[in-house]
């Protein structure tokens, strides 16, 4: 077998389409991912493969239809909940929160939650202060879910089969800026287990880590420091929870040196825990203080350079790494 | 075609139910009441902790519902859940062990009064967020219906949660999808101190329900036999492939919403006029006045029940509390599915 | 009492109006039509970006309903809200400067296309989560009727957002309150791909609303006399002290959902059909049947608008961005109130 | 005027019935504030005093009455909305964020929402997994809101009045275990801004900073500690957003050692955010890493036993800055 070529977008379906072939018991709902063909265009031609009783339009109601997730998945479905963006998950997350991460638990480890719950996240398409938000952080904040966040073609082609295969709840989250990044795609025993970190480039000078979205904006910078002799080690988390802290943590003690690239609001950022971390664990191996590029904390805005103003960009990132060398030096 | 059982009144008097099965609906209802009384003494005693919602006077309603389900159906609950817990047969040693927050409990003890689960006898909690089982009852449906299982879901609710948008969505979806689900309401007319007159434009439940194309009628929630009846015919059409249904059980519970309830809402006249329905004290009168029960039996039903609750107090008092260290036990599975 | 006038059938052809007030819904309508091809178009050019959900077939329901409105009524809209702003004043420099991302635009180019908002118009939004302005719509009905002033709120939805459970728990308590504000739903029988049937049990939204014992009727959406006729009957109850109602716009979006839509799910044939009923092809053919509209007097007309809309594309272009130093200036309010 | 003694409860139930007297744009609503009397009891009699035209009962539909308390806020109104508890709060987010938090900036600031969100938080009531956690960061996480954790007696009797008078929203959080702690209320005048943060104790070794339910915990570690004499300065943050940044780093600068103590699970919490930013501005005074006393990361169980060894407790405290302060001297 040759090694395709795909979209991020085509990698999520044909994983999509994969899965249900593989069990029956695999049925996506979701507003819109019938007919319409999933409002990214994830979904779509899949409703004329697998029918509207394995494809399931919704209506609007977040709550309503996520909590349907989480009770078909206790009667032996393995559901896949597309919500359209994270933005409109907060209308869901009692159920996330309360039902999907709760019940084992709560309930002495009786009852099994086998779910994946798929959306869109993050900015770069001007869709204002309703649609553009990150909120990964607060989901990996909740014990009893996994969360990850693809951040390549290839973990889009195979992490969402593993996730299916996970028996706990998992959230996925896919960053609208990478539905169109297309790429080729490796053998699946070339891609390594869901909850692990990847170093996604080995350096020595500093540990550039982030995930999702952020990922080629930080390899950009990378690349571009390189020219600068600068050598910076990217590593990309893949799972939000659990953390691979043991990656993390090797990375910080070679290079003695953080920075954490995050599109999440900067107070309580997913980018505060890994400093938190790292500060925690590898404090005698820092040379520098542990520092993080976040968004602006505003509800982000409409117009281009506004939303450009607000979210992590290279140049922002570039000028963190050369600062945080440059500080060093100083003290 | 959906089964209209609206229009059949199921007297008490008039009714054909074979009289063991009648004293057997008194006594499950008795227990649910002998237990609840010993709880709110084993409250003060401070044995239980947590909330603690009683079901005295509700007790007809998940009796009733229960003898309409077979085994293999499922049911949700509310925070309200000892009497569905127990009517729908798990284990009273298991029930009083769990509000022990002992390990031998339903849920190892993690869950107390509000979180009471066994999924052997397919009865998936106890749920603390109003109307929060809703969707997950529809989903389990779903889950059936794809499956072709021929299982009923009841889930439990009471008029209060019919104000939050999950009964919104999942009344919706349910009809949308044709679901196998029965959604009992149990109307008790109040939300903690909140009268229905306050949380319901339209105070008839039924009715909101049949504007979703649910078939959906009120029964006397205080008849132990016209509920069953209700809940047989109805889970008899969703058997048959007919598609959800709402049951409202008009009931009322004798006893404030938690142990903490000072009742400042209600009039002491209104509960009382209730407690003169209440649902064992009725069916009790008319097994008497039709010499079904005699003071023989009625004692010897009553001491039945006490050993019974005896016992279960002596098993939750001698069984160990979960160790610390399996607190992380079931965060996660263990192993792929 | 509320005012029932869901009997009251508004023919176009019967109604008395003025025939100059009925041109100048004709304008309305004409002018959102010529604005939003022309966003259509500042689209492809990338002059306008992100989302843009175009109100073509629906500009009846906006332009009928503001009619009703005095100045100090209040007014929230969906985020296909353009016809919502224009109808109900806003200038066109600045929805369109809006859409340009500009400082001058309504928002100071913060919202775009989406949220549009204009608190001297009393008109706060461009929502665009999908029901998310029920509530809100609700609570400023709640300070008005504290204030016993005796403004109206309206608040736009699509048949969509009837699903999700904000649109239950608003209806509720905008009749548990007895509020003033009237619900407009506008059903163009699709949110997004999803057909009506596929995300209502019921249907007839009306009926939903009168479930909640609203006063509720639906009308013709294409007909902005009948709209018009009928939201001047509600407001009015409203105003009286009737307490809240809802009217159903039937009506048809002629465009896709948003720029991406490929619109798959529908047939071209419906499409075809619905415009053929247009409401500015209709009302167009009604004055020129009747004499009341020459040639001339329509070319001048589309002149007009057209003027504005240049007008409005100079002002947008020839706008500042915002500085981005200003990026923070309103995440919180500067002092006290 | 004498200083009255009073509980947290009655310092609350002063403070409302004071705004309310003050102003008559102020009303209270929620489920159960009225005829019951507030779930806490908090309300009780408040609905006798102004009748159910200013304190109104809700139906449960968090939504729905926490938009329609945003709305009237917008329409004029100076609301306080009451939710029962912060884990029902999770069904009314979409309305506080997407709509609280965001309508002032997304509108190019022409929109005032002046408006309080009251709630309960916290373990320690053997309440189980769905009634027991600690949201308080996801909300510190949020541009365009205030939020606020009142800890003492005295901050429940003045914050509140002062949240009332901000212009913004403000979430306000009142832990479940401190409604019946009483104390004597000190004048106005000695209650200081509700935004910063107060030096509870004065210390040298190691600087504890806390908020809401686990102040008391932190004070009462200080105290033993001092008895094996180590010298702890406690800070209670008051405002979890802003933050105080100024008093903590202070703080820092003079001990060189931190430790927050927060009830939220540690993954993603408060602490963390605290820890990174004192790792971020304070490296180099650190004289140990910054260390963080939080909650094991499962949902909350029943047992008193189990709840307890899930949520902060001084014996934990004073381990944590024992060990804290031995590791330093190790390395
Ligand atoms: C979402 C949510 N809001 C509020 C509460 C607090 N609460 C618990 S029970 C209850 C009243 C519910 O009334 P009802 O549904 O009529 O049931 P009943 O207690 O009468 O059986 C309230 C307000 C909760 N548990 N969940
Ligand atoms: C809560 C929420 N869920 C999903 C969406 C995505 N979305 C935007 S518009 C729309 C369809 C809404 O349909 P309808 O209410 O009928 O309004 P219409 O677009 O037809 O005017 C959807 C699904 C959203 N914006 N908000
Ligand atoms: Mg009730
Ligand atoms: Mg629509």
């Amino acid at each position: 077998m040759k090694s395709q070529t795909l979209t991020y977008r085509e990698a999520l379906r044909i994983a999509i389409e994969e899965a249900m072939n593989a069990d029956e018991r695999v049925v996506l709902l979701g507003e819109d991912v019938g007919n319409y063909g999933g409002c990214y265009a994830v979904s779509k031609g899949l409703s004329e493969t697998f029918g509207s009783n394995r494809i399931i339009d919704t209506p609007l109601s977040e709550s309503g239809f996520v909590g349907a997730g989480i009770g078909a998945a206790i009667g032996g479905m393995r559901p896949i909940v597309e919500i359209m963006t994270v933005n409109f998950s907060l209308l869901a997350l009692d159920q996330i929160v309360n039902n999907a991460a709760t019940i084992r638990h709560m309930s002495g480890n009786q009852v099994s939650i086998p779910l994946v719950i798929r959306m869109a996240t993050g900015a770069g398409k001007q869709l204002a202060a309703q649609h553009s938000h990150s909120f990964e952080n607060w989901y990996a904040h909740v014990p009893g879910i996994k969360v990850l966040a693809p951040a390549t073609v290839a973990d889009a082609r195979y992490m969402l089969g593993m996730a299916l295969k996970d028996p706990n709840p998992v959230m996925f989250f896919e960053h609208v800026m990478l539905y169109n990044e297309s790429a080729a795609i490796p053998m699946p025993e070339d891609c390594p287990d869901m909850c692990s970190a990847l170093v996604r480039q080995t350096g020595t000078d500093i540990s550039l880590v982030t995930y999702g979205g952020s990922l080629p904006k930080a390899l950009e910078a990378a690349r571009q420091l390189a020219q600068q002799n600068v050598s910076v080690e990217v590593i990309d988390l893949r799972s939000l929870r659990p953390l691979d802290t043991g990656t993390l943590f090797r990375s910080v003690e070679k290079t003695h040196r953080l920075i954490v690239v995050d599109e999440g609001w900067r107070t309580g950022s997913l980018a505060g825990e890994l400093c938190a971390l790292v500060a925690e664990n590898c404090f005698w191996s820092l040379d520098a203080p542990p520092i993080r590029v976040c968004s602006e904390e505003v509800p982000i805005p409409y117009p281009k350079h506004l939303e450009d103003a607000v979210t992590p960009q290279v140049a922002k990132i570039v000028e963190a790494v050369l600062g945080l060398l440059k500080q060093e030096i100083v003290s | 075609m959906q089964t209209d059982i609206s229009k059949k009144h199921t007297d008490i008097n008039k009714i054909h139910m074979d009289i063991a099965h009648i004293k057997f609906l008194f006594k499950q209802m008795l227990r649910i009441r002998r237990f609840e009384e010993k709880c709110a003494e084993l409250y003060t005693q401070e044995k239980i902790r947590g909330f603690l919602h009683l079901y005295i006077g509700e007790e007809a309603v998940a009796v009733g519902i229960m003898q309409a389900l077979k085994p293999e159906d499922a049911v949700f609950g509310t925070y309200r859940e000892h009497g569905h817990a127990l009517a729908r047969g798990l284990s009273m040693d298991k029930v009083m062990s769990e509000m022990f927050g002992k390990v031998t409990g339903s849920s190892r003890g993690r869950g107390g009064s509000m979180h009471i689960f066994d999924v052997e006898k397919q009865f998936y909690g106890g749920n603390a967020i109003v109307a929060g089982a809703l969707p997950l009852a529809v989903g389990l449906a779903l889950a059936n219906k794809m499956q072709n299982k021929k299982n009923v879901v009841v889930c439990f609710f009471g008029e209060g949660a019919v104000a939050e948008g999950e009964f919104h969505e999942s009344l919706n979806l349910a009809k949308l999808w044709h679901l196998p689900i029965l959604f009992v309401c149990e109307n008790n007319g109040y939300a903690m101190g909140t009268a229905l007159a306050i949380s319901e434009s339209e105070q008839h439940i039924f009715r909101k329900a049949q504007s979703y194309g649910l078939a959906a009628h009120a029964v006397d929630g205080m008849n132990v036999v016209e509920v069953e009846s209700a809940a047989s015919q109805y889970c008899n059409s969703i058997r048959n492939g007919d598609g959800p249904c709402l049951l409202e059980c008009k009931t009322y519970r004798f006893r404030g919403h938690s142990m903490f309830d000072t009742q400042l809402y209600r009039k002491a006249d209104e509960v009382d006029e209730w407690k003169s329905k209440g649902p064992i004290k009725k069916l009790k009168r008319w097994l008497e006045a039709n010499d079904k029960l005699s003071a023989d039996e009625l004692i010897e039903i009553e001491d039945e029940v006490a050993a019974e609750i005896n016992q279960a107090i002596v098993f939750a008092e001698g069984s160990p509390l979960e160790e610390i260290s399996d607190l992380y036990l079931g965060v996660y599975a263990e192993e792929e599915s």
